[in-house]
């Protein structure tokens, strides 16, 4: 734990672009340095509503694109879906507006040392932080499917230059606006015995990663999920992000999200209990 | 900048008033990231129990309008694995310590205390009795002149003299002044004023209460107003009795207006999760704002509201809103 | 749309269930010139007192973080004159109207209560008893149970079972439940709930109580997610007693959280001075809310956010925060 | 009182320009037709801090200039000083901002029906609404003397078109910084007495009107003064704006300055308890 966000600054970040997606806002932002330190999977905190906000709490973002060249040198992308008060406020930041952020925090992805073939299922906006992973993957010599699901069509978060990050990509849609009728876990034990998947990465929604943990459980398949619960500090301060993850000895303990996550082995978590649990044995 | 910024809560002395509020620092690792801990006042570390606990089902938290409702349920690692790991570590970083104690039982706190006593690198204990009283109908301790009483008294009785003893109070009660006095007269040292005040946000998608637990605590810059009243009446009755200070502070203004209410401590609590370096902020900018003042100590500026007070009794601060 | 918003407290029957909060609409005139007040639920008068009342000195009021704290001391014409000049016109203007009373004496609220209840038009009494009480140690009505429920109980006899009685609670109490359990006891047909908290702002650069009155009362969204725990909790306890519920509501979903939490009707004060049409805008939004969730009458709503509750009671809502 | 407000509307009303002045920020707004009611004396309030605001209440600003011609059609001048949070905001608003304000309100200036010898008083940006009823007092037929005071050179505000719609103008600063060194009040009786003016217009810190009525009633001129008290609602329902005034019986009745003034007749104004009072017969 004492490395977990050893990195993290609180900087002031500059906002070099800011595109409508479909349903989203893909946000560039300017942040020097401590790009160096930014991984798939960690996540950024901003603070919303300006100076005299009644908002106290930071939003979470995934990182979706870090890069260190280019003319702005450091610069981070964020996926944003423009859902309450918070997201809302930041996507109305135009070009030019400085942001108030801590990154990076939280657990990355782990990369494995050897090539291996890699399923990376995104669900919503949780495809943002699985471009900037199927690069690494990519220069690591992995293989990359991807299968991204959403309930329509303009949910999809799928940038064209991302696609050819992967091997090759599968969109599913609820409403059948694009791709395959129908969700990302329909299919999924096929994909994975088919297409020989050593380990799957995914984030999206909650109910999502349980259903792939089901599946990756029974196929035997690493499985590590980008979760997502509530957050007041993401600094592991606060108790409020917890998950019941189960441990060596059996017992079920509440992890931060935050601090000891968000990327979690997906065959921990308990996902039965998640947001019921109220005792267990530590 | 030469000014003493001092403080003492009973014979614990700190470099500086300001500290972290329990349950905002967890136990102070997660916020070494940003500071060294040495360099604020103390960390007070979250609410420790006998036995490890799980906490509340989340939802734990909603945002509120300048606020935040949680509820935790005291999630920790209970007494024996605290005092293995984390006050060593605590020790070894050079940072003052109070710990917060919480139980269900009188009995409870006396164990903790009896566990605490001979802990070297302990500057105080803070005896959070905002918890339901398990031996009497669930109400909270600090609602009940008796029960605080009997907490603290408990406690003092094992310490003995030897380290200063802090009761937090609850701000849902009917006369905070009381309970302070009893605490005081069971031998508490000092009180800490305020913990959150119990509130409950409804989520109007799923029309039912959005935490867990139902209800939780209201913390955060809505409630500094109600912070500062206690603060005031408390010092107002019982001068002499020092007072740590929290509820909404973010910056140096804010720990000022405590202190000028009364406090001779300021935790800063809720401010961390928007700004994870608050607690030195919050210090360095109170620094500023008193050299301006021209104070030269922090001790002449604590209570200086009252000063002016004495003069015009007859308009009596006990009075009511609307 | 053809939504039921009726709504009823006790036997006053309103249309909509969107009423003004006592002190922050006047007597209605000055509101009249942003919407026709027949248009709401009912214009709740600023409580009137038996004579004419100068208030506290000013600085009255400060802001403060997503709220306000007040200090009017009930600046107010006195009852005769408020009778001869501010009920005639609001009946002119065809608004139901709620007369808001305060006294510093049990004797005052029933002289009060006598001087109205034969005047015609008005189609409830709110009693405000979160005033200090002169004859017991200026301690505020609503602090009390004892007091509470002699206020209601003298307004009650007065009134005989004419017009229904609303009685205001504080929520600056250890047991807004049991205050209410007496104030219902007593014969109130329903309560009001909440007032404002108690609090203080200290201005930091004359280093004083930045109010005249050096406390003031703490309102706004600041202080919702309190209001809306009092209500759910006086509606668990009693499903029956009619709720008039107030605190921070800003927005139709502020409103339809206060309803869910167990209000049968919803004052909005603060807000009318942010916007001055508030109070239309919040029912406007209400209705839409309400319909959208696939409501065909108000009534089906109050109390929803308990409906579910009822199954998993094992988690008790009278917990605190940590 | 019922047709005080009459007119007032909450309208959107878009910041035509921001610029600096000195101290000061003058902030042009187009109101459209609501301009046809407004008058020198009333005033505007302005919600302040954005959407997610922690500013619950809106913020008052005298009316500086009001015109209805032009290529915006109605315009009202403002003249800010960045004091606090609110008004340090407003101060930060470039043009197009859209801004939710309710105007007019409260009591304007009253205008002499015959042509009279005026004088003008502001201290601070309290000469804000001088210029606008200057011209008003103008077209009139009336003569028209200002004087303006401050702390220093940076905080008098007096526009060259402004000047142009005086007679004379005399400047006063305490630290000599400009103009004759010292306070409006300083010279005040002469300047009535060789002016021989009817009637004192004055705007600015309650001190000063304080200080100009105690002249004012010892030379016998009327005193229409505009006050500044702390306002919660601005529209006459909360009751925190009162001032004490002398009623025609000789008591004092907290009067609302919002509603009951701004403008108030100085003999009135009960100065020596404002702030103090607390039992008065009424
Ligand atoms: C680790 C992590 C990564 C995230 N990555 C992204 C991302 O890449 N793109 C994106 O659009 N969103 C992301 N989110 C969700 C994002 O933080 C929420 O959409 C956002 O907090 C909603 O805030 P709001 O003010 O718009 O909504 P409000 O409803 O006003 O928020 C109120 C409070 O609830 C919390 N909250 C509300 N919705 C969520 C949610 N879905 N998850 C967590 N907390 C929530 C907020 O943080 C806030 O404290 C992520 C969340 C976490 C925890
Ligand atoms: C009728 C009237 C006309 C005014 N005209 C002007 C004008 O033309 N130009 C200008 O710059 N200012 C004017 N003011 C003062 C202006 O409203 C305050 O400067 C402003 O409210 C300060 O707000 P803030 O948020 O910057 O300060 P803060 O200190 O953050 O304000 C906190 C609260 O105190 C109140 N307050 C603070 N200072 C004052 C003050 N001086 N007067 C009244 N209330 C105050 C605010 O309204 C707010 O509610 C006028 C005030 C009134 C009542
Ligand atoms: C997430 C959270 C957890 C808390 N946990 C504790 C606790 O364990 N013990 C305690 O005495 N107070 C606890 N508190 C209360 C704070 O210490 C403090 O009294 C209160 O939040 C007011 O200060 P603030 O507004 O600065 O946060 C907690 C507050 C929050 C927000
Ligand atoms: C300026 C002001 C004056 C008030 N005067 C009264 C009053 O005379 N009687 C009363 O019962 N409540 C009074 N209140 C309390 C309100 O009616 C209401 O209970 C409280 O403000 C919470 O609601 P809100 O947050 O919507 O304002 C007053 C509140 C304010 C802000
Ligand atoms: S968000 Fe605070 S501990 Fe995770
Ligand atoms: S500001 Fe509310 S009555 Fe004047």
């Amino acid at each position: 734990m004492s490395t977990i966000n050893r990195y993290a600054q609180q900087i002031s970040a500059q906002v070099l672009s800011n595109k409508r997606v479909g349903q989203y806002h893909q946000i560039l932002i300017s942040v020097g340095d401590v790009v160096k330190y930014c991984r798939p999977g960690n996540f950024i905190a901003i603070a919303v509503g300006g100076d005299n906000s009644s908002m106290v709490l930071r939003r979470a973002f995934a990182l979706s694109r870090v890069s260190d060249r280019g003319e702005f040198g450091g610069t981070l992308e964020l996926i944003v879906a423009p859902h309450g008060s918070g997201s809302r406020w930041l996507c109305s930041q135009g070009e030019g507006a400085l942001l108030d952020v801590v990154t990076p925090l939280g657990v990355a992805f782990g990369i494995p040392t050897e090539p291996v073939t890699a399923l990376l299922i995104g669900g919503g906006y949780g495809s943002a932080p699985l471009f900037g992973l199927a690069e690494v993957l990519k220069s690591r010599g992995c293989h990359v499917d991807m299968i991204l699901g959403a309930s329509s069509s303009s949910k999809i978060y799928a940038p064209l230059e991302g696609k050819r990050s992967v091997n090759s990509l599968k969109i599913y849609t609820e409403d059948s606006s694009s791709g395959i009728p129908g969700r990302v876990t329909d299919s999924l034990e096929e994909i994975i015995s088919e297409g020989a998947i050593d380990v799957i990465y995914s984030c999206g929604p909650m109910a999502m990663l349980s259903a792939i943990s089901t599946i990756a459980q029974s196929c035997e398949v690493v499985h590590q999920c980008a979760v997502e619960e509530s957050m007041a500090c993401g600094i592991g301060v606060c108790m409020t992000c917890v998950l019941p993850v189960r441990q060596d000895d059996g017992s079920i303990a509440m992890k931060r999200s935050c601090i000891d996550g968000p990327v979690m082995d997906g065959a921990n978590v308990a996902w039965e209990v998640v947001g019921k649990i109220q005792e267990t044995k530590e | 900048m030469s000014i003493d910024l001092s403080t003492t809560l009973g014979p614990a002395w700190f470099p500086t008033p300001i500290f972290t509020a329990s349950g905002c620092a967890s136990s102070g690792r997660e916020l070494a990231q940003f500071f060294p801990l040495k360099n604020i006042g103390a960390v007070v570390t979250k609410s420790i129990m006998v036995k490890a606990r799980p906490g509340r089902p989340t939802p734990r938290m909603a945002e509120t309008p300048s606020g935040m409702l949680n509820s935790i349920g005291l999630q920790g690692p209970g007494i024996d694995s605290f005092i293995a790991n984390d006050i060593p570590w605590l020790v070894e970083q050079g940072a003052r310590i109070i710990v917060s104690i919480a139980g269900e039982t009188v009995d409870e706190y006396a164990t903790l205390a009896r566990r605490l006593r001979s802990v070297p690198g302990i500057s105080a204990l803070e005896v959070n009795i905002s918890c339901p009283n398990v031996e009497n109908r669930g109400m909270v301790f600090a609602c009940d002149p008796v029960s605080s009483r009997a907490v603290i008294d408990g406690v003092r009785r094992i310490i003995g003299g030897d380290l200063p003893i802090i009761a937090k109070l609850s701000p849902d009660v009917t006369d905070i002044v009381a309970i302070a006095r009893e605490v005081v007269n069971a031998g508490a040292d000092g009180v800490a004023l305020i913990n959150t005040l119990l509130g409950m946000v409804i989520n109007t998608e799923t029309m039912r209460p959005h935490l867990g637990g139902k209800t939780g605590g209201l913390s955060g810059p809505a409630i500094r107003p109600v912070a500062v009243r206690a603060i005031y009446q408390v010092h107002q009755a019982f001068p002499k009795v020092p007072i740590l200070g929290m509820g909404g502070v973010r910056s140096g203004r804010d720990a000022f207006e405590m202190i000028l209410a009364g406090a001779s401590g300021v935790s800063v609590g809720t401010a961390t999760f928007g700004n994870p370096r608050a607690t030195l902020d919050v210090q360095e900018e109170l620094e500023v704002i008193l050299t301006e003042k021209g104070f030269t100590t922090l001790r002449s500026a604590v209570g200086f509201a009252h000063r002016q007070d004495r003069q015009d009794r007859q308009d009596s601060p006990e009075m009511s809103g609307e």
